[in-house]
């Protein structure tokens, strides 16, 4: 089950959870699971950045997550 | 919009004389084509001084100089006899703008402009300097600090045009300085600017004193305060420091982009006392 | 993830990258040829202008067009009532384009016309009736978030916060970022330092005003020159504003002129193709500096409140941030990742950054370098500052001693791989600058910065010609100097001259999409999708160069520019160069092409610690920056030139947000200084040398180890010029800009509480 | 309002034109002339990137009326290579990287020369000085300011092979 931390207003809108186990072999999955569980979430699921190991995925559905990976769900991030 | 060129002075007094509108004339013209710019004037006329022979020119007159009306801050700046009299006058003309801007602005439009925080009216008032001015009823002589009467208004009439400014001869033994602070190094308007000339005798003892202030009132002032704080002394630190209170004490500024009511009042004795400083290392050295 | 395996490949020996050769774009830039926004023309073409309000804030009840229109030389007219009004994500794009129910700012767009020449243009401008009913306006954050504040938007309620508020506030969100127990790790502390600071917006400030040729015509089909930093954004936007099909907008990037983030948005583009289709003739529109100013950009100004705990020998306990950005009249400042990149420099236990998003009226922000990240380094890297000096610690060593590294569990939340913030404080400790004798008046500071770095949609094209030469096409805008990168790669991933590859920005329809030049995004996603089209190219010339000698294709290995027979084959034939497999395509099998597409992740976070030492009048304020060091974490710099360069433009853009740069607004909600006089950035007689260290730590994710360079820069300058003016007065700065009578003021404030 | 036909020099070429009497010089060159290597960045004086020369002396086009140029001599960017030879400055400013976006480029050059025609041997502080009326946000001035020291030693090298 990898573990999964939700970042900044992505926690308070998930009622300040702090870490969800979540069975999922990409970063789809990952998004799929939390939002079952979260549908408050859904409006900003399609637009995230999902950090899986310390790398940062923007807009990356097929990213694998391993079953003992670290995932934190940030929200969307764009540079100048 | 018009634009006429006469080649006399004769021929463009006649042309804004006649002209109903707004008038605008170009010297250096950076003043004039911002304003078109920004659509704040929209002048019925313009007339270009610049093919009038006579104003382009540096000439001697009575010990001092004629700088006429259109010659660019950049020319005086090569003068060499100019920059060794008037070292004050040359720093404050060479202060206005980017090189680019010294490329054509000049010490009439300068003048003319209006404007309190004008770089080289102070200098120009602490030296004495005068306005040469052509109009419909003939010419006339004003001293600098009465031309500027508000800011962007000045007292020539209809039809006059400032055809240059005279540097007077420089007495023996006297010094001119100008300093002036912006928050960059360059290209900024003055938030304060102050003009200092002072004449010593034999003996060190001050004997005549110009202080004049620029950007710290609706016009460029001209501080006799500050002045008598100095003539009599040897112009040493206690002097030094009554004519910076007097300079500050004279400051009636506004709060703005640029700088505060408190800063102004503060900087303006600061560099008043500064540029004293500095015109009397000059002084001595005449 | 396809391109797992082929990263494995990393190369860490070069021929060529790593030189300095000229820009493929140099001549035409130093010879005027270079064309850029406002550069086109077009048969037939009209000038476009904008009407903008003069109000900070009012409701329009009408526009009566109709005098302006009938002026003769007025070929169109457009208001709101020209694009549909919608509900989804880009509402507040369209409105800032052309407002809606009201002016939300000074400078905000009300109506645009289409003439002949400027001239007839500016004249109708004057003619279009506005009724405005004022409103009450707010510019300051602090005031917005005031209970009584003029509320800009009735329907908008804070989100994330608990209970749901049931009042309209100017406040859009709040958020937070923590990790640990701030309680606990405070309890901990042997020394607080509590501040709070505010930082005023500043402007992107390119040189270049944004600018655009459109031409669209009633089939719906048209095309755009436009400088901007993503011409696709441009087509994606505008289309779907104007209701066209993306495939029959055609967007072509000019050169351009700067952007630092200003130029990732619309403006005057759907405006112009508004004009273009009612006129029926092509719409040249070119912003003023004034308009610029007004109406573009910038960033946030900001209000924070930081509060950092240590041990006596220097260990961080806890660290806690309240962050309050406005960004103009729309939701988005970029708050968030203020908060995110708050800490991002340490390693910390305990930590806590809160941020709230607040609505002005002012206009709405735009994405400047490093977007949130600047404002919150220099109050953080002050406190830093600050507390180094109570536990008298040497600044670098008390940085060091809490730095973050490989394995750090970053403050925003995932844990750092490797990265290069040790060796950039290790680089400015060893560098002569740290340890030149100061004078009186004179002071030094330091301080680091971090960013993420972005990368995205890229899709690039390598075309290979009959001569040997190579044609590649991207699709990045080239911002500063991104095409000499992109041959560098192209070259030496193929084994040939730089000067055989020539790289251009491919327009909308030539290529596939290609997310903006933004995020330091493009030399690391650009070049990996070059780099990797590159490798497709080989890999076809091995299968040709096998095919000509009748051996099996994986028999062809490739070395130094030449396919070569490899195993059992080895000296059997003579090596082909890519120039012989190039000349012998049209007989092997046809042209010969690389392509490349991916969504590129991994740009690889950076770092960077600045020292500077300045000098301050403490009579007139006035500071002078003396010296100026910046040691950076590149990955690896593919040009060097560019790369310091990049360091340098952040520091000079530093220098003018520290010291002077600032929007001035009057009583009357209006911007006071929306020029190049009153907005004072750096000219050169206000910069020193400034002294740059490139720190090449590989990025994993990149073949060559490139991390994006860009935007890391801004992040440090201003802590550290802070740190320095306040060392050189003895009295902390707490305000940016640190103009000389914000200094004045805090020196004799310090006076007056002396002489009480 | 009426049209000034105007007869100038331009990098040594006689022009002939009409404008607007409130037309300035830059949009002249601009908009008529297809002279599009002075760019606009401000149109009030404060950037440089619109500087040329006008009968020797530095100035910013966007401060000249077009009407002015009647009989004026003119040097802009496009004449500063001699065919396909580059002017010295071109050159170093290409070597040194001495830009990034290229915008105002053209400005620097101009003004650089108008500097090295009067100052041969310009110190630092010279060249930050006369090279302050030309804003430029990408590069913080340090390669541009070393491109144009370069030159002046160059050319001053080159001077003394000739002699």
């Amino acid at each position: 089950m990898a573990r999964v931390m939700l970042g900044g207003t992505l926690k308070s809108l998930a009622g300040n959870t702090p870490v969800l186990e979540v069975d999922a072999k990409t970063i789809r999955e990952v998004l799929d699971r939390v939002g079952e569980v979260y549908p408050s979430l859904l409006p900003i699921l399609d637009r995230v950045a999902v950090a899986v190991d310390g790398q940062i995925y923007r807009n990356q559905w097929f990213a694998a997550v391993k079953p003992d990976s670290e995932v934190f769900i940030l929200p969307p991030m764009a540079g100048g | 919009m018009q634009f006429e060129a006469p080649e006399t002075v004769g021929a463009a007094v006649k042309l804004l004389a006649k002209a109903s509108g707004t008038t605008r004339m170009l010297a250096g013209g950076t003043d004039v084509l911002v304003q078109l710019r920004s659509g704040t004037v929209e002048p019925k006329l313009i007339v270009d001084l610049k093919r009038i022979a006579e104003l382009g020119k540096i000439a001697p007159e009575k010990g001092g100089f004629r700088v006429g009306a259109t010659v660019p801050a950049a020319a005086i700046g090569e003068n060499v006899k100019v920059r060794k009299m008037w070292p004050g006058v040359v720093e404050a003309a060479n202060l206005i703008g980017s090189t680019q801007i010294q490329g054509r602005a000049t010490l009439a439009g300068n003048l003319c402009n209006g404007s309190p925080a004008a770089d080289s009216v102070p200098a120009l008032i602490a030296a004495s300097a005068v306005a040469l001015i052509a109009g419909p009823k003939g010419r006339r002589k004003v001293p600098v600090e009465k031309i500027i009467v508000g800011p962007g208004k000045t007292s020539l009439k209809k039809g006059e045009i400032v055809t240059g400014i005279v540097l007077p001869a420089r007495p023996a033994r006297t010094g001119d300085a100008y300093l002036r602070f912006i928050p960059r190094s360059e290209m900024d308007i003055a938030v304060v600017g102050v003009g200092v000339c002072l004449t010593l005798d034999a003996k060190g003892v001050c004997t005549a004193a110009r202080v004049s202030l620029g950007a710290v009132a609706p016009t460029p002032l001209l501080v006799k305060a500050a002045a008598d704080a100095l003539i009599g002394t040897k112009v040493d630190a206690a002097a030094l420091a009554k004519m910076a209170k007097a300079a500050s004490a004279a400051c009636n500024p506004i709060d703005d982009k640029r700088g505060t009511k408190e800063f102004r009042v503060k900087v303006a004795g600061v560099l008043a006392r500064r540029a004293a400083e500095k015109a009397l290392k000059r002084a001595r050295g005449n | 993830m396809p391109l797992e395996g082929d990263i494995a490949q990393r190369k860490t020996t070069f021929k060529q990258i790593g030189t300095r050769p000229i820009r493929p774009d140099g001549v035409d830039k130093v010879t005027g040829r270079a064309r850029f926004g406002a550069d086109a023309s077009a048969p037939g073409m009209l000038i476009g202008k904008v009407l903008r309000s003069p109000h900070a804030h009012a409701r329009i009840r009408k526009i009566n067009t109709a005098k302006a229109e009938a002026l003769a030389g007025v070929k169109a007219v457009v208001t709101r009532d020209d694009f549909k009004d919608r509900n989804d994500a880009l509402r507040d794009v369209l409105v800032n384009c052309m407002a809606r129910d009201k002016a939300l700012y000074d400078g905000h767009a009300v109506a645009a016309v289409a003439a002949t020449t400027a001239a007839i243009a500016d004249k109708a401008l004057k003619l279009i009736v506005v009724d405005y009913e004022v409103l009450p306006h707010v510019t300051d954050v602090d005031e917005a978030m005031k209970p009584g504040a003029p509320i800009l938007d009735k329907t908008m309620f804070t989100n994330n916060v608990e209970p749901k508020p049931t009042k309209p506030s100017n406040v859009a969100s709040r958020c937070e970022f923590a990790l640990g127990d701030i309680k606990a790790g405070f309890a901990k502390a042997d020394v607080v330092v509590e501040r709070s600071f505010k930082t005023e917006a500043t402007h992107q400030g390119y040189i270049e005003p944004h600018a655009c040729l459109a031409n669209l015509g009633p089939d719906g089909q048209g095309e755009i020159w436009v400088c901007t930093q993503g011409h696709y954004m441009i087509r994606n936007t505008c289309a779907d504003l104007l209701g066209l099909d993306i495939s029959k907008l055609r967007v072509t990037a000019s050169e351009i002129g700067g952007g630092f983030g200003g130029k990732t948005t619309v403006f005057i583009e759907p405006v112009a193709l508004a004009l273009s289709r009612k006129s029926g003739r092509p719409v040249k529109m070119v912003m003023t500096r004034n308009e610029v100013f007004r109406a573009t950009g910038p960033t946030s100004s900001t209000s924070m409140r930081i509060k950092v705990g240590t041990t006596r020998d220097g260990r961080i306990t806890a660290a806690e941030a309240d962050l309050r950005y406005q960004g103009g009249a729309f939701p988005g400042s970029p708050v968030e990742l203020g908060a995110m990149t708050a800490f991002a420099c340490y390693d910390l236990e305990n930590v806590k950054a809160v941020g709230y998003d607040v609505i002005t009226n002012r206009p709405k922000q735009a994405a400047y370098r490093a977007p949130g990240a600047p404002m919150a380094a220099f109050a953080v890297e002050s406190v830093i500052d600050e507390l180094a000096k109570k536990i008298r610690m040497d600044p670098v060593d008390f940085r060091l001693k809490n730095a973050a590294k490989q394995g750090t569990k970053s403050a925003y939340g995932p844990t750092f791989g490797p990265i290069g913030l040790i060796q950039t404080l290790e680089a400015i400790k060893a560098h002569p600058n740290y340890r030149a004798p100061l004078g009186p008046n004179q002071g030094r500071g330091l301080a680091s910065g971090f960013w993420f770095n972005f990368a995205g949609q890229t899709c690039t094209t390598l075309n290979v010609n009959l001569d040997g030469t190579v044609a590649l096409a991207v699709g990045t805008p080239d911002i500063g100097g991104s095409r000499a990168s992109m041959c560098l790669m192209a070259a030496e991933e193929l084994g040939i001259g730089y000067e055989q590859v020539r790289t251009i920005v491919a327009d909308t329809s030539s290529l596939g999409y290609n997310d903006v030049t933004d995020g330091s995004r493009v030399t690391f996603a650009s070049g990996l999708a070059t780099i990797m089209a590159a490798r497709e190219v080989i890999k076809k010339m091995c299968a040709r160069a096998a095919k000509t000698w009748g051996i099996s294709a994986d028999a062809v290995t490739w070395e130094d520019g030449q396919a070569k027979p490899a195993g059992s084959n080895a000296g059997n034939f003579k090596p082909m160069s890519f120039k012989e497999i190039a000349a012998a395509s049209h007989s092997t099998g046809g042209p010969l092409a690389g392509h490349h597409e991916i969504n590129a992740d991994g740009a690889g976070v950076s770092f960077a610690t600045h020292l500077c030492d300045v000098e301050v009048d403490p009579e007139t304020g006035y500071t002078r920056v003396l010296r100026y060091t910046i040691a950076q974490d590149a990955g690896k710099a593919i040009h060097p030139s560019y790369v310091e360069g990049q360091f340098q433009g952040g520091a000079a853009q530093g220098i003018g947000w520290a010291l002077n740069e600032e929007y001035i607004y009057g009583k009357d909600g209006r911007l006071q200084n929306a020029g190049f006089l009153d907005y004072r950035i750096p000219v050169a007689s206000d910069c020193p040398m400034i002294d740059t260290i490139i720190v090449e730590v590989a990025n994993p994710k990149h073949p060559y180890g490139v991390r994006g360079v860009g935007e890391t820069s801004i992040v440090p300058p201003m802590g550290a010029i802070a740190n320095a003016v306040s060392a050189a007065i003895g009295v902390r700065m707490l305000e940016l800009p640190m103009s000389p009578p914000r200094i004045v003021h805090a020196l004799d404030s310090r006076l007056k509480k002396a002489a009480d | 309002m009426s049209g000034h036909h105007v007869t100038t020099t331009i990098n040594g070429d006689s022009v002939e034109f009409v404008c607007e009497p409130q037309e300035s010089l830059l949009d002249v060159l601009r908009n008529h002339l297809g002279l599009t290597g002075a760019k606009e960045g401000c149109g009030t004086g404060d950037c440089g990137a619109c500087s040329i020369e006008l009968d020797g002396r530095l100035v910013c086009s966007c401060l000249v009326l077009g009407a002015e140029a009647e009989g004026r001599k003119i040097r802009t960017i496009e004449g500063m290579a001699k065919g396909d030879k580059l002017h010295p400055l071109q050159k170093k400013f290409l070597e040194h990287a001495a830009l990034q976006c290229g915008i105002c480029t053209p400005g620097f050059l101009v003004a650089a020369r108008a500097l090295l025609e009067r100052t041969p041997n310009p110190t630092e502080t010279q060249v930050r000085y006369w090279l302050a009326g030309n804003l430029c946000r990408c590069t913080g001035y340090d390669k541009i300011v070393r491109a144009v020291l370069a030159t002046a030693v160059e050319m001053k090298q080159e001077k003394r092979h000739a002699a």
